[in-house]
């Protein structure tokens, strides 16, 4: 079992999460076109290897945070993002 | 790879009753079940990927097609990526008429299949039996067995009493969590010994002429003028016509070699076996609501599966949490197998596209095809989708029994209905 | 006990106890700490199994769990391991897979026509006639290698007892020998604390049967253990996985009050020493009862005081061979031969079928004798280092894989024989240094974890990283390469292959290790490698004239040991949701329904009296259920536009709106009502199984696409028993208990909401609304008074005819009232349009979730719709799930609900139709689920009953 | 309260003899056992979101990941009040039984008595929910109550990690759970606080992972106890 690095409670069994993937940009709802849309909707890189992800702490503290992830081995870090947040 | 020529010798033997006393009486070695080749510097066909999906197309090639100059590239040993992996079932109980006419070729394909490859696949027609938990998935397998009987699939809802009977073990009682209020049963479905099935088909194809190169990895994918022009591998360049994308965990990094992006995301699917025990399970049980799937093999062992691991990953390292989750739900359905030892674990890979049925076809790089998103239901679809890719190949056109499945339906919003049934009905 | 001898000075069976059980009915005597083999073999006994596909005779090999000749039955357990079991009194002990009997096993006959089953034989007959198959599997079925479980009928729950348990040790060691406990001594002398897991069932590995030179420092050693604050013991236990961060599992047995327990361990540190494992060797007749494994004459010897034969003939390649030959030698065994491996001996095959009679040696000559022990060589457990991500290669000079220490992450270290050989001394000192090393980055890692984690103490300083001083290497000592003699004999005993069905696969093109072993079926068995691994890859080197190397590594999967599913299920736990009228409904009969995680009641008795009491009085439901969440913040009508189609800058407060959630794509997600209860006071309901889902979906738009939204969000689905009171006397009977709310229809209308004390329970929520098509009053009462609050009103409504009534009767009134149900009159594909919503889709909203798919839709005429049908017989009442069949014999939709209409006294349908099918007035064909086909019409609107709505607005 | 206020009910069955206190349905057991499990349910129960660095965090002076307790303002009253620090920018409040309106409007007031306007544009979100019905709450107490948590619970409980005044949500038995450390003279001991449906749940599989560390039902202790031992009053 993963531990991830939540950025408020600290490390906690990934059981206690949800995955939510790799953030995509949602593009303009009045603007987008349908490849557009449809790419946010659908395509995802499918990395292998280092790469950023989206959790929700739903057992937890309920908040969402971002980790970096490398799919071929499991290792999680805390993202840049939420370094440095707690101390 | 050291090209190793020693066995270019005879043909494989026919195999029977009758050979195997033969051989058994004279002592006589049998001849290799497929030969190694020199990799020629360009073949009319490179199918990437050296499962069932990559040998059945090249087998179909050469059978309906007469095209041999095929060559079958893994980067591994034939069937060690999902075709080794999975649980092995089959069945054609599918929700959406595409996908029900689709598996029940496969499976009539699959029934006939030892004869057709000359080896025993070990078809075991067990009948398939999926759990009801709730109203709400009674209604869906009420769903789901009219859509089959229309397509003319053997399967019906059937009772708690009925599921008794085929399954005694299964507590019917009126427990509160997990009540069975019924269930979808599938008589043709069962389970095959699923390597049988790769070395069937490589062995054949090798007769027809095929080349497998196994230990050979693509590196790159060439492509000009929106034309595939070969492959690079770990084992030299190779010029080719047609390339065809056959992979499972890999789909997304092979066609992003060939610029085509592909709407998959890859999650490891676990899977486990105990112990031999005296058979008991003549039938295999499924339950969607609890995540788990079982059946006995011929040997005594329980075989389990479940649905994809809850996040992307490219590790097949396994969990315990799987292994955790599994045994609890095999006894909320089966409580006296408690004292029964689970003795492996193992995970392969599975590319999910967002609809739950796969993607096959043409891409929009002229000759690079993909057969790719098989989800967690490739295996049972192997057939089928080689004598459809090879027709592909050959004709240049999508067979109609694959237009369904064509990369295109995505940014059309098309997308299938095939999630109901697919996401852990195996 | 024939072959007991004297007392031996390190025995650990009690001669003060002596115990029975049955063995194949038969009563044998036994002493505390004896197992069921040693129990047997004390008494003679030497066959304890058949072999899996010969049925070949089969004794005891290593004399321990591994042992494959040695499954037995014990009561209702399958698979016992006999050779690790303790004897417990009145234990019935069985072997498995006999018949008639173990002595005559009619399967044997197996063996005689063995030269025509070659490996993967099956693959090469029986592939047609297609009819045939089917009785020849019913043959292989009887093959099936096993014990039996247990019927449903005959099971006892409370005899099958499993727990589980959490820790979190700093270093957790895995492996009791001597390294093991001295990296335990030295990781708690450091400050850690210790979980020292030993699978055999005491401390001490290869030192229990060390003899006179060991025995002191064994003592002393776990007297370190026992004296060491923070070290906690697990003994008969094993770590069956290493898994991400250094999840460990582990299992616990022999307990007495659980059958088994899962330990699951998140180690600081992972120390692994499990010590050496010795190796069969491969020869003609090696599976032959009598022949044994150096270590196996050891424990029975030294352990058990079993005598293992009479007259023995060792192979020996190392001290352990030696040591052998001199335990056998002091306790009276004639020791006929000492063959040394080291000098070029060898053994080649061993004559006898169910006993060995004699033995033929490398030169040819052939000694006759019982026993014959082979110490060929050891290989490396090195499955948890495999799992941390080492890479194991052969070490040619070792004869066996090792893995490099250098490849581990920094939280698994590993000391003792996976490592190297050495000196006791060397030993113990290497499993110091290392258990120092581990409680060091054991301490960083949790000091680590407490800083980032709020309940912890803040530390008072900056993280200090301590630097590590590496253990001294172990030597390795040199050890002949041998797996197989020039004859053929079994590499996987518990597979029933031989060396030669591997050749054999590899001569049919099967090279690959991975391969041969697939198609042999090597390694696949209970042992699951353990013994044979090395040999198979030796072999297969071999048969490929390739290098060891070069062949592969050793694969090792999950978990090490075998374990029960009911210590991986642990005690059954599974959520339950009550409401808090729940024990009234148990106490009035309702049948119950399980909805998700909630226990609701489907009916009391008579679903369509309970639709006629609230059509033509009043009836009470149980709605605590629906997903209720608290909004509030200024910015809560934003939220509601962005996540509804429709509009909510506008609604007033003391008003209730319904509205329709789609997800990005278009598809609806979840249908609801929310009030406006003040300023910023919104309470938003969900149904009931989309509570969870849409709490998530509204907590994401917030945190990630809008974290300045001013906006909170707080579940109180059960802080309210909720009650929807429904029918034309509703507000009569809520009038009874309400008094500080106007229920006049002109100062409370349809979807309003109010507060007041109902049945003196002060601060209920009274929303005007009508899933039913009636006049209605859901009352949301303050969760500890919802009982008062429902026995209230029944009481006060007895006049009235008001009468409980559950989901099914909701079910109807609601299809009556053609108002459809989000999952099941809508699929995983249907857009708003297809439900048909497009009423509320408001595109000239700039944004809401799903707002491009649907605005697409909308331009397009030919998704599948919603539609009401009405059968042209009206007694008939299609399935939920039966098909629409269009002209061309393809299908056209399908009936998604569908009910016999006790108010109208006909069947009531929805069905989700494909455009062409789906126009007012069109009549389609339905398959009935027997067969038949039936017609019917499609209706203008969805509603049956009361399309005007004027009951509802009453 | 007067006599017409209906009894309460608790989401947990009390163990015989049933009592009323402080209006609500209780236990009357009284258990001696080394391990007991209570049902603490009446205890008044306020949630309370705010910015997490904000002003209302300052006035409450307790941290996430922290409880503190106090007799001052936050109740009118004078009984205690243990303020958890639940989630980052959550607290939850515990006061005595039947306090939970007068603890709503101390919290809900609490900016405007430090000369805060609520109503202001640019005054920080304060939202404060009575919960006292929609939880359940109850309390493990015993030398082995980290134990039998361990049964059901991964997250380290051990002093190191969780010292009293702790405060955590993760799973327990499977189930979002508030797992607040606050010992009683001395002794180990745990509230736990989930949603109240699965009151009964998480209530009977604590019973049931305790077994063999025989955990016994303890009763809501009456005020009349108060001055033989601590009650529930002061959790």
């Amino acid at each position: 079992m993963m531990l991830i690095p939540c950025p408020w409670c600290g490390p906690r069994d990934a059981a206690e999460f949800a995955y939510l993937g790799e953030p995509a940009p949602r593009p303009d709802p009045t603007a987008a076109s349908p490849e557009q849309w449809r790419g946010y909707l659908y395509l995802r890189h499918n990395v292998a290897g280092p790469g950023t992800e989206r959790w929700y702490h739903r057992m937890g503290c309920r908040r969402h945070l971002l980790v970096e992830r490398d799919t071929t081995t499991n290792e999680v870090r805390p993202h840049r993002s939420h370094v440095g947040d707690e101390s | 790879m050291v090209e190793r020529g020693r066995r270019t010798g005879p043909r494989p033997g026919r195999y029977s009753a009758l050979s195997l006393l033969r051989h058994g009486v004279t002592g006589q070695a049998w001849p290799a079940a497929w030969r190694n080749h020199d990799m020629r510097r360009g073949y009319r066909v490179v199918i990437i990927g050296g499962g069932v999906h990559g040998l059945a197309t090249a087998y179909y090639l050469a059978r309906n097609h007469q095209i041999t100059d095929v060559a079958v590239l893994d980067k591994g040993y034939l069937g060690g990526g999902g075709s080794g992996r999975n649980t092995a079932i089959l069945r054609s109980n599918y929700l959406t008429p595409e996908g029900v006419r689709f598996y029940d070729r496969s499976l009539q394909l699959y029934r006939g299949l030892a004869a057709d490859l000359n080896f025993n696949v070990m078809f075991s027609r067990k009948g398939h039996l999926t759990l009801a938990h709730s109203d709400a998935s009674l209604r869906t397998m009420r769903w789901r067995a009219e859509v089959n009987k229309l397509s003319g699939v053997d399967s019906d809802v059937v009772g708690p009493a009925d599921v008794k009977r085929l399954v005694p073990h299964i507590d019917t009682s009126d427990r509160p969590r997990y009540p069975i209020l019924g269930a979808l049963y599938h008589p043709p479905g069962g389970i095959i010994r699923h390597d049988a099935v790769v070395w069937g088909y490589a062995r054949a194809a090798d007769h027809l002429g095929a080349h497998l190169h196994q230990h050979t990895e693509v590196t790159g994918i060439d492509v000009s003028g929106g034309r595939v022009r070969g492959v690079r591998t770990t084992n030299g360049d190779v010029a080719a016509d047609v390339v065809v994308n056959a992979t499972a965990g890999w789909a997304t990094l092979v066609a992003d070699m060939a610029g085509v992006r592909l709407p998959v995301q890859t999650f490891p699917l676990q899977a486990a076996v105990t112990e031999p025990v005296k058979p008991f399970l003549r039938t295999v049980v499924v339950s969607g609501t609890l995540h788990v799937y079982v059946s006995q093999t011929a040997r005594g062992e329980l075989v389990f599966g479940a649905s994809v691991d809850p996040f992307a990953s490219y590790s097949t390292q396994g969990s315990l949490e799987f292994t955790e989750g599994l045994a609890s739900h095999v006894l909320q359905l089966m409580p006296s197998l408690s004292s029964l030892r689970l003795l492996r674990q193992w995970a392969g890979l599975c590319d999910m596209t967002p609809d739950f049925a796969p993607i096959m076809g043409p891409t929009d790089v002229d000759g690079f095809l993909v057969d790719v998103g098989w989800g967690t239901y490739g295996f049972k679809a192997g057939p089928v989708s080689g004598e459809a890719m090879a027709e592909c190949i050959a004709t240049g056109r999508t067979p109609e029994i694959i237009s369904s499945f064509g990369l295109d339906r995505f940014a059309r919003g098309e997308l299938l209905g095939e999630k109901g049934a697919a996401a852990v009905g195996h | 006990m024939a072959m007991r001898l004297e007392r031996q000075p390190d025995e650990v069976v009690d001669r003060d106890v002596t115990l029975t059980f049955t063995w194949n009915g038969r009563t044998y005597p036994a002493y505390a700490g004896d197992t069921i083999a040693s129990a047997l073999a004390a008494c003679g006994v030497r066959i304890f199994s058949r072999s899996f596909k010969y049925h070949r005779p089969r004794g005891l090999l290593t004399a321990s769990y591994l042992d494959p000749g040695c499954m037995v039955q014990v009561g209702d357990e399958p698979n016992v391991r006999g050779a690790h079991r303790l004897v417990e009194p009145g234990m019935r002990v069985r072997s498995q897979d006999t018949w008639p009997s173990l002595a005559v096993d009619v399967k044997a006959a197996n063996q005689l026509v063995g030269r025509f089953l070659p490996a993967g034989f099956y693959y090469k007959t029986f592939m047609g006639p297609r009819r045939l198959w089917p009785a020849y599997e019913r043959v292989l079925e009887r093959f099936a290698h096993g014990g039996e479980i247990p019927d449903l009928s005959s099971y006892q729950r409370q005899d099958h007892r499993y727990d589980q348990r959490h820790v979190h040790p700093d270093v957790l060691v895995a492996g009791g020998g001597p390294a093991g406990m001295a990296a335990a001594v030295a990781a708690a002398a450091a400050g850690a604390t210790v979980l020292l897991v030993e699978e055999e069932h005491a401390l001490g590995g290869h030192l229990r049967w060390g003899g006179d030179d060991v025995r002191s420092a064994l003592r002393e050693l776990r007297g370190r253990v026992e004296t060491a604050p923070g070290i906690e013991v697990l003994t008969d236990s094993v770590v069956l996985g290493r898994y991400d961060d250094n999840w460990v599992s582990v299992v616990q047995r022999g307990l007495p009050t659980v059958n088994e327990r899962l330990v699951k361990a998140r180690a600081k540190s992972l120390v692994v020493a499990p010590g050496l494992v010795e190796r069969p060797y491969v020869f003609a007749g090696n599976d032959v009862p009598g022949v044994m494994l150096s270590t196996a004459v050891r424990r029975l010897v030294d352990l058990y005081a079993v005598k293992p034969g009479h007259r023995a003939v060792v192979l020996s390649a190392n001290p352990d061979g030696d040591a052998a030959t001199e335990a056998l030698r002091r306790v009276g065994v004639d020791v006929a031969h000492v063959e040394d491996a080291r000098r070029g001996g060898d053994i080649v095959r061993v004559h006898g079928r169910d006993r060995v009679r004699a033995v033929e040696l490398g030169d040819g000559r052939r000694v006759d004798c019982d026993l014959v022990v082979t110490a060929t060589g050891w290989t490396a457990p090195v499955s948890l280092l495999t799992m941390a991500g080492a890479v194991p290669a052969y070490d040619a000079r070792a004869a066996r894989f090792r893995a490099d220490p250098a490849q581990l992450p920094d939280n698994v270290l590993a000391t003792g024989g996976v490592v190297g050989d050495g000196s006791l001394d060397e030993l113990v000192a290497h499993g110091e240094a290392t258990g120092r090393v581990a409680a060091r980055r054991a301490a960083a890692v949790g000091r680590r974890w407490r800083a980032a984690s709020p309940t912890a103490h803040k530390q008072a300083g900056p993280l200090v990283e301590v630097a590590d001083d590496a253990p001294p290497a172990l030597p390795v000592d040199p050890h002949p390469e041998l797996f197989r003699a020039r004859t053929h004999g079994i590499v996987d005993f518990s597979e029933d292959v031989s060396s030669a069905d591997l050749v054999t696969a590899v001569a049919e093109g099967y090279e690959s290790a991975e391969l041969a072993k697939r198609y042999t079926t090597a390694t696949m068995g209970p042992v699951q490698g353990k013994l044979e691994t090395v040999n198979v890859i030796a072999i297969i080197a071999e048969a490929t004239r390739r290098t060891i190397e070069e062949t592969g590594t050793t694969t090792w999967r999950p978990p090490y040991a075998p374990v029960t599913l009911g210590a991986l299920a642990g005690p059954e736990r599974e959520p339950v949701r009550r409401s808090p009228l729940q024990s009234w409904h148990d106490a009035h009969a309702a049948t119950p329904l399980v909805a998700g995680a909630w226990i609701r009641p489907d009916h009391y008795g008579d679903p369509a009296g309970e639709v006629r009491a609230v059509r033509e009085g009043v009836g009470l439901i149980d709605v605590t259920p629906i997903g209720k969440l608290d909004l509030h913040g200024p910015d809560v009508p934003r939220l509601l536009n962005l996540v509804y189609l429709n509009r909510w800058s506008k609604l007033a407060v003391g008003r209730v709106r319904y509205g329709v959630m789609c997800a990005e794509d278009g598809v609806v997600l979840d249908d609801g009502v929310t009030a406006r209860l003040g300023e910023s006071s919104y309470l938003m309901t969900t149904t009931s199984s989309g509570a969870a889902t849409v709490w998530e979906w509204l907590e994401r738009w917030l945190q990630t696409e809008h974290p300045d939204w001013r906006v909170h969000i707080t579940p109180v689905t059960t802080a309210y028993a909720s009650i929807n009171v429904a029918g034309p006397r509703s507000r009569e009977l809520v009038r009874r208990v309400v008094a500080d709310v106007d229920l006049d229809p002109d100062a409370f209308p349809y979807m309003h909401v109010r507060t007041g004390t109902v049945a003196g329970v002060a601060d209920c929520v009274l929303w005007r609304i009508g899933f039913t098509g009636e006049l209605s009053y859901e009352l949301h009462v303050p969760a500890g008074h919802g009982l008062h609050v429902w026995e209230a009103l029944l009481a006060a409504g007895g006049d009235l005819g008001a009468r409980a009534f559950g989901v099914e009767a909701q079910r109807i009134l609601r299809l009556e009232k053609g108002h459809l149900i989000v999952g099941q009159d809508t699929d995983g594909l249907s857009r708003a349009g297809s439900a048909g919503l497009e009423g509320l889709v408001k595109l000239d909203k700039e944004d809401f979730a799903g707002r491009p798919e649907l605005a697409w839709q909308d331009q397009q005429r030919d998704y599948p719709r919603l539609v009401g049908l009405r059968t042209t017989d009206p007694t008939v009442v299609p399935v939920e799930g039966s098909q629409v069949v269009a002209d061309d014999g393809g299908i056209g939709g399908r009936v998604t609900s569908s009910r016999m209409s006790p108010t109208l006294d006909r069947s009531v349908v929805l069905a989700q139709l494909d455009a062409s099918l789906a126009h007012a007035g069109s009549e389609v064909t339905i398959a009935m689920v027997d067969g038949t086909r039936v017609t019917a019409v499609v209706t203008a609107g969805l509603a049956q009953v009361d399309p005007e709505g004027e009951r509802l607005h009453g | 309260m007067d006599d017409t206020t209906p009894v309460a009910r608790s989401a947990i069955s009390p163990a015989p003899p049933e009592i009323v206190v402080a209006c609500w349905a209780v236990s009357g057991r009284r258990s001696t056992g080394a391990l007991t499990l209570t049902d603490a349910s009446p205890l008044a129960k306020v949630a309370v979101r705010a910015d997490p660095d904000g002003e209302l965090a300052q006035a409450l002076g307790v941290r996430f990941g922290r409880t503190s307790r106090r007799t001052d303002a936050l109740d009118s009253v004078g009984t205690d009040v243990l303020v958890v620090g639940s989630g980052p920018g959550e607290w939850l409040a515990l006061g005595a039984p039947g306090r939970q309106l007068a603890l709503t409007e101390q919290l809900r007031g609490l900016l405007e008595r430090r000369g805060r306007v609520s109503g202001a544009a640019s005054a920080e979100l304060v939202t404060v929910v009575d919960l006292t019905h929609g939880r359940a709450l109850m309390r493990l107490t015993g030398p082995a109550a980290a134990e039998l948590l361990g049964r059901e619970c991964a997250v380290d409980l051990t002093d190191a990690a969780c010292p009293d005044g702790s405060a955590l949500r993760t799973a327990v038995a499977g189930l979002a759970t508030d797992v607040i450390r606050d010992d009683w003279d001395g002794t180990s001991s745990y509230l736990l606080h989930c949603e109240r449906s699965s009151g009964q749940y998480l209530f009977d599989s604590l019973l049931d992972a305790g077994t063999e560390l025989g955990v016994d039902v303890d009763g809501f202790t009456t005020p009349s106890a108060r001055d033989e031992r601590r009650t529930m009053y002061d959790f």
